[in-house]
């Protein structure tokens, strides 16, 4: 027998918060108001102003809310507790000291319309980020404006688009195809529809790389505006043909855009824009380690070549040598090839200055080192799980590593049993059923933050799990035993949503 | 690198472990051409301490963030308790990827839903997501959503709308086939004209902000009616989403999607990001919303958990087909927003409220008797409002800056260049007393004659 | 059958820092030394250096020592996580409001011996908590140097000394009694000791009261030098003939001490300085929400009469006026009764800081508030188990309420066994075995910082034990149930200690 | 009032429910002639914006926190890496009480065990316990334990112990029946002398200082000698205890006491407080140890835990009887300095303190070449050294802090009235090259003719 579970411990039992709600408390308190009261009806007519006193709203205390929120806190994973392996996300170790420098005074404090005199600070931030983004990816324009990897991705294509529209004129309308292989993330293919191009996908060998062949066949089109491309891919495969493959869509006519979701496996070792990559993203919430924060923010930088530039979002951060060689920083919207704006302001600030400052603690040698120190984890556990898990991919894993649960699965412990079992060792799983196009996929990431004790240990759990699946299939079809609260019914919930609380909820579950 | 737990000696064993000799030898896959054959040219490592001295001495330079601040125009100064701060930096929290493992995400689940309700709540609408980028994006999302729904092109947008929102939708919908058409603003009462000559029944929505740019409450009962009778959906932006806790909720008044920029509920300034994008709609809507949704769900035994849900609409189901590409949202921001939001509560959100339409009220009416100054707008207005200067806007503030310590507000010439003496003034409940003194005072010694 | 405990999860196992470690790993990084290098030899000759190159202390990488002390951190309960009624302890809410004031930078960088005029700040905060502590308690000397509540006791009942050898002379010598009530915490007897004090026990009534008769006679034989009371006493009874008490005390030539621990309960309602008290100390870990820090730290400021104020330690902050009005604040040493420093510099300043903060924060208004909320709430509980468990004295409780296991001990549950069972229910149990004259004492204090939703849950559980000690004892006694590890052999630990890790260890528990 | 659950309303219908009608009525077991019958004289309630204004308004009062620091003298600058108040600040460590539940204390216990057994491992000593309240009442305790092994009443205390420690332990003994006698320090080297003249078979304990108050580095072999051969126990004292990083272990030396100050380990400096004090001695004296102590101890399937143990030494069981009267320590500021000496590790111990004795003898080199600027003591030194000015110390000092912003060092004056120029220089590894060069560059411009 398990234990039981959300038991009556009461921690265990948090309600909402507005079951929790009592009239009449209060977790706030402000200055008395020191100017002279107007007549409400003489600031509002009546029917401008609510007439609903909020009601709902909930009601509570201070300790109320910190009780609430560390209680359900703890029903939480983190990376703090544990190994966190999800495959191209890079959950690798969140610094107490960029939480600090984001949080100084005037950096926190700061307005954004605030004169570009009064800023110059945060200006300079900006533009040192970008000097060393270009630096990394071998890519001169940077942009820090996406808000994640997605937005970045959009902003690339608009850009691609917006190049070839000034490239070819009216003929670029007949360049309308993005390609993409089937392995990438759906982010991808949903960008490139924002952009207004036409999908069209590039199939993977049997070695888990861009099918090189199909690519030729695609561009003979000469309807192609484009390729997106996962480096290493999402197989966590280094596209060894990558030169060949940015050849033939330069001869073609089309750029190359690189989603940089896996560019942990490349810092300080090789460059996308030595590649022959036009212009790519970087998940500065992934490789540069700003906090994913249960879902965001997130930031998405747009790094492209000295061609694309001018296509880069307003405005741009420029610096300027002022007489006596001080430089200042100054906003720059005057660019005209611009594809405009995504966003309001300049990005996710708060995130530039924790990626600046993992990029200065790191250092250039701690860079690289985080790189290859990545790739040797993912190396690690690939060779500990070989003889257990089926590999669909032969090439040496960078820094992520394929598996599939095509053995256990004939016993009947599929994929997302395996991820469930894992959490009762202890262990985030890994990424599930992605990439698509492998059965049954589990992409495993330890990134450079886990040590070797750890990584053995979670070796061990798997294994440990597969033996399980054999001699006690229950155990794994029924985990998690050790959580709050069991499998969730996904397929009820979808079909009668219920995505938000209302009092006649109250009555119902109290 | 004290990051990196493995040793360079433990590394070494690791190495040999997997039958290799050197670290290079791990991307013997690259090809040698694309390796990079040199250190990349980024600083050496710099320890703790002279990176806080550091990034404090840069700070020190941001002369803007030391001073009493009446800017606004699209993010607030507004009081955040310390517990919404304490709260968030739990790495429980902050450390926590998305929920795509409900049973050991428990927490952020339920957090999302809070924050899910509190938005219906507050906008007076049905079904809300779990965030977007930012109020800007929201909207941009939210001209998309308007042509799925109706498969009408046309987007009529108020010139109310605060610009760089403009420019965001202008970007994003290049290339959806829309068309945005500009509803103007009236000079004298600074609130939008949308006769049905604007908003006719080619127009998928009527996209109106309230406050507005200008600092004007909207009539959008009005608005509503417009876009209704033209069978095309009112957007409502907010980007003052303190003005919830005071004015009649968009949903009341008919909009049909409301977006809002979150930032006012308890987030930092932060040069502009991160923010957090609200989007709320209508029931009817809800598997045309862009973005991540929570939902209640069942365990076998019957115990209530939350869950992501109607995932077909997103890009990792639907792929290109998907309502919309966003994957990472605000998460800790939609987190700090819902703890801000409980925290100040019932009262307390209306009580915010009240003292920033109060305090505006009372500086409206100090500046208003200054020697040449005029308010040209005469919708009533939340905690934002229009000066006209007898000099140049950007003149008179920078010489307030300078003589008198105060950041007075916003060139409207900025984004209008045939505005040229109008400044936007912002007041909240941070602003004492003595610094709208101090602010008068200022706006009258620097354009004494 | 239980949960396995300490299982398989790596979160539960965490091992100590010394069995994490691996050499060459490290978690820190300082700046390069930028002064010239003098050779080691020149520095200090070798036999005054370190030749052990610090072996044993543990070598573990930065998020090594996050998760290391993230893990343990979630084996421990808290007050964020639910109700701690721990009696005589007042477990409220710690407000992080404190916490970022005493962080300001321009209080934790401050050097305690920076000259008084470049430190003037901080002895304003010192000055100004004097006076509130004055108003409070009604005893206008106040001391915050003492660093603990026993630390104040200490420097109370060397005043009172101090005192009677001044006022006494030679005559002192005859007068070294000490009355203690033998319901008294430990700490009374063991600082009177220290003092020099001879111990003698005042009974207590049946009410649960210091019996005055007991005292009378022991205060005739002319050798007392004072009373240490606790006020609420232990057992959560206000001592309602404190006048008469204070009265024969001082009749017998004595000084009333007061153990202020229980202030919870007056605070804004009643003054130890208008009862008749001389000295007191009070607990900010206590009354004023400093945050007890699983141990400390913790501060225990001295209030005394005026009489006896030219004996409290050194230095102490005073306040002068400048000749154009405005104040300034300087140490003052020049005290000649004074009994001394108890503690190096000025007491624990950032608790200062706190309590000062939760002063104000709440106001007059509101620290009334408190008070009658705190004794409201173990109203509450003690209503709501009256019928259910045994009430040694029938007087209303104060702030906390006192019950025995005699009624349940009958089944076999007792006191021990009732509170591990509490922590299966989410709750920190109340005190236990104390006060020592009460037998199975369980001193439940609640303070105002539960809700009523909670407190009835605390009262459900308690009622649900009680049954449970009769229909399933087993669950009770061998509870709990539901945490990382069972029970503890505490006696095995005492006849064998271990008090630290050695290498051999490693071996022994790997 | 925020802190407090229950609304006025709820409170009401408590105080009906256990049936009372007004709140006064809970105290009615108060004599009425004791109650307060007006308000406190305690101001209104501050909100939180109000409240961090004043503070930081006050805390800008102390000038002294913003300048470059050469004052050490028993509380240090010490860099402490981010994480160590980012760990204390999880509310499961610092709002837990004592680990009297060990089944739900377990993270505070497990970290007493790490910080006992560090503390040992650094002064070479068997058992610590789990903290005193600093390094001053840690000194005043191991007198009385010296007293309670030995049997012996009289102590001899180095007057190279900090002068603070002296006055404690002044107050400690009064009544306790122990005599304090000093042992001077020589002029010519600034270390203990101490003959058998002083320390002789009366003795129960002889007290030295290292690194003494005057910087210099003691003996502490030769002490150690001096005592046995009396039968005494030689406590020794650290105030720096980054020291331990460099000089040869209290206990390798012979030492059977060790007592210290952890301030130094991480812990800001916080205008004196809270610190903690450590407390480290041989196996054989573990049951006259002060204060707590954390031990190993097994459930009943075996497995590995910590309790509280060798209860019987303490105050709660064993009242006047105890071996002190402690109960809180300083439980929060042990842990930190446990987070700080892991994370330095046993390589940052030994760095940081190599650098504190580099920087300086570096500062001290550029002193001595200062025109009529001396070194009196000749012993080697840590961190600190005493510098005689050609002026009075408290005078440069204080044209040091305003005309060159720099904390010069303490005025040795405040403690010794016939030192009336020296003034004791502490160097860290927080000081850089360019705040010494300062130092020494004010110190030649205020002394210059
Ligand atoms: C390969 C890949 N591309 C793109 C994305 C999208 O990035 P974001 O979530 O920041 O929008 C992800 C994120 O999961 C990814 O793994
Ligand atoms: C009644 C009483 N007196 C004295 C003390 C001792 O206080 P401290 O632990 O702060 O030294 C306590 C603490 O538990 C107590 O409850």
């Amino acid at each position: 027998m398990n234990q039981p579970k959300a038991s009556q411990h009461i921690t265990q039992n948090e309600a909402l918060v507005f079951e929790r709600s009592q009239a009449g408390r209060r977790g706030y308190m402000l200055p008395a108001l020191d100017v002279d009261e107007t007549p409400l009806d003489e600031l509002l007519p009546a029917e401008l102003r609510r007439a609903d006193d909020l009601e709902g709203v909930p009601e509570l205390s201070e300790p109320d809310v910190v009780r609430h929120f560390t209680r359900i806190s703890t029903w939480n994973y983190h990376i703090d507790l544990g190994m966190y392996p999800l495959g191209s996300c890079t959950m690798k170790y969140n610094s107490r000291l960029n939480e600090k420098v984001a949080r100084i005074a005037g950096f926190a404090n700061l307005h954004p319309l605030a004169p570009a005199e009064d800023a110059q600070g945060a200006l300079e931030v900006m533009y040192e980020l970008q000097q060393h983004l270009a630096e990394i990816t071998g890519l001169p324009g940077v942009s820090l404006q996406p808000a994640a990897g997605a937005h970045g991705e959009l902003t690339g294509v608009m850009m691609i688009r917006a190049f070839l529209d000034k490239r070819d004129g009216e003929g670029a309308g007949a360049r309308r195809v993005m390609l993409i292989p089937d392995s990438a993330h759906g982010t991808n293919p949903a960008s490139a529809h924002l952009s207004g191009f036409t999908v069209k996908t590039i199939r993977s060998t049997s070695e888990g790389l861009t099918d090189l062949e199909h690519l030729r066949e695609l561009c003979a089109a000469r309807d192609v505006a484009g390729l997106m491309l996962t480096n290493p891919n999402t197989c966590g495969i280094f596209e060894r043909n990558i030169q060949e493959i940015c050849r033939v869509v330069h001869d073609a006519g089309g750029l190359v855009y690189m989603d940089g979701a896996n560019m942990n496996a490349l810092v300080g070792v090789a460059r996308p824009g030595d590649m022959g990559v036009d212009v790519i993203h970087l998940n500065l919430h992934k490789t540069f380690s700003t906090p994913h924060g249960g879902g965001g923010p997130g930031s998405g930088p747009c790094c492209s070549t000295a061609e694309l530039e001018p296509f880069l979002p307003v405005p741009r951060v420029v610096r300027a040598e002022g007489e006596g060689g001080e430089a200042s920083y100054a906003l720059d919207s005057d660019r005209p090839d611009s594809i405009g704006r995504v966003k309001a302001f300049y990005g996710n600030f708060g995130m530039h200055l924790r990626a600046l400052a993992y990029i200065l603690t790191h250092g250039r040698q701690g860079l690289r080192e985080a790189t290859e120190a990545a790739v040797l984890n993912a190396r690690f556990v690939a060779a500990g799980l070989r003889d257990t898990f089926d590999q669909p991919f032969t090439s040496p894993p960078m820094h992520e590593v394929l598996f599939t649960d095509k053995r256990q699965s004939r016993k009947g412990a599929h994929t997302l049993d395996i991820a469930k079992r894992l959490i009762d060792y202890g262990f985030h799983p890994m990424t599930i059923y992605f990439p698509l196009i492998v059965q049954g996929a589990m992409l495993i990431e330890p990134t450079e933050s886990v040590g070797r004790a750890e990584l053995q240990q979670f070796v061990d759990a798997m294994k440990e799990i597969a033996r399980e699946a054999v001699e006690d299939p229950e155990l794994v079809l029924n985990a998690p035993h050790t959580t709050r609260i069991g499998r969730l019914d996904e397929a009820a919930a979808a079909r009668k949503p219920v995505l938000r609380w209302r009092p006649e909820e109250k009555a119902a579950t109290a | 690198m004290r990051y990196i737990p493995n040793s360079p000696e433990e590394r070494q064993e690791m190495l040999g472990s997997v039958g290799l000799d050197t670290a290079d030898a791990l991307f013997d896959s690259i090809p040698a051409e694309v390796r990079l054959a040199r250190p990349l040219e980024v600083p050496e490592a710099l320890s703790e301490i002279e990176l806080l001295a550091r990034f404090e001495r840069t700070a020190a330079r941001n002369a803007a963030a030391r001073r009493p601040n009446f800017l606004g125009a699209g993010a607030y100064s507004h009081y955040s308790p310390t517990i919404v701060d304490a709260l968030i930096q739990r790495s429980e929290f902050f450390t926590a990827y998305t929920p795509y493992q409900p049973e050991i995400s428990q927490g952020t689940l339920q957090a999302i839903f809070e924050f899910q309700t509190l938005v219906c709540q507050l906008t007076g609408m049905d079904v809300a997501n779990a965030s977007m980028y930012d109020g800007s994006t929201a909207m941009a999302e939210a001209v998309l959503m308007a042509e799925r729904v109706t498969r009408r092109s046309r987007v009529v947008v108020s010139s109310g709308v605060h610009p760089e929102y403009l420019k965001v939708a202008e970007t994003y919908v290049a290339h959806a086939g829309i068309e945005l058409v500009r509803a103007e603003v009236d000079e004298a009462t600074g609130r939008t004209l949308a006769g049905d000559d604007v908003v006719d029944d080619k127009v998928a929505a009527f996209v109106v902000q309230s406050p507005n740019f200008f600092g004007g409450v909207e009539d959008l009962k009005a608005a509503a009616e417009r876009a209704h009778a033209a069978g095309a959906l009112l957007v409502v932006v907010v980007t003052e989403s303190a003005s919830l806790g005071l004015l009649r909720s968009p949903g009341e008044c008919g909009a049909d999607v409301v977006v809002a920029e979150g930032q006012s509920f308890g987030v930092p300034l932060s040069y502009g990001g991160p923010y957090v994008g609200l989007f709320a709609t209508r029931e009817k809507f809800a598997r045309q919303l862009p973005g991540r949704l929570v939902g209640v769900a069942y365990d076998r035994e019957g115990r209530r958990g939350f869950v992501l849900t109607l995932a077909t609409r997103e890009q990792h189901i639907r792929r290109e087909k998907a309502t919309s590409n966003i994957c990472t949202n605000e998460g800790l921001i939609a987190l700090a927003a819902t703890i801000y939001m409980t925290a100040l509560g019932r009262k307390g959100l209306q009580e915010v409220a009240a003292q920033c339409a109060q305090k505006a009220a009372h500086a409206r009416r100090q500046i208003a008797t200054l020697e040449g100054f005029a308010l040209p707008h005469s919708a009533p207005v939340f905690n934002e409002f229009v000066v006209r200067a007898p000099a140049p806007a950007e003149e008179v503030l920078r010489r307030l800056a300078s003589e008198h310590q105060v950041t007075g507000g916003l060139a409207l010439s900025r984004y209008y260049a045939e505005r040229p003496n109008d400044l936007l003034v912002c007041v909240t409940e941070t602003n004492t007393r003595a610094e709208i003194d101090a602010l008068v005072s200022g706006l009258r010694n620097v354009t004494a004659p």
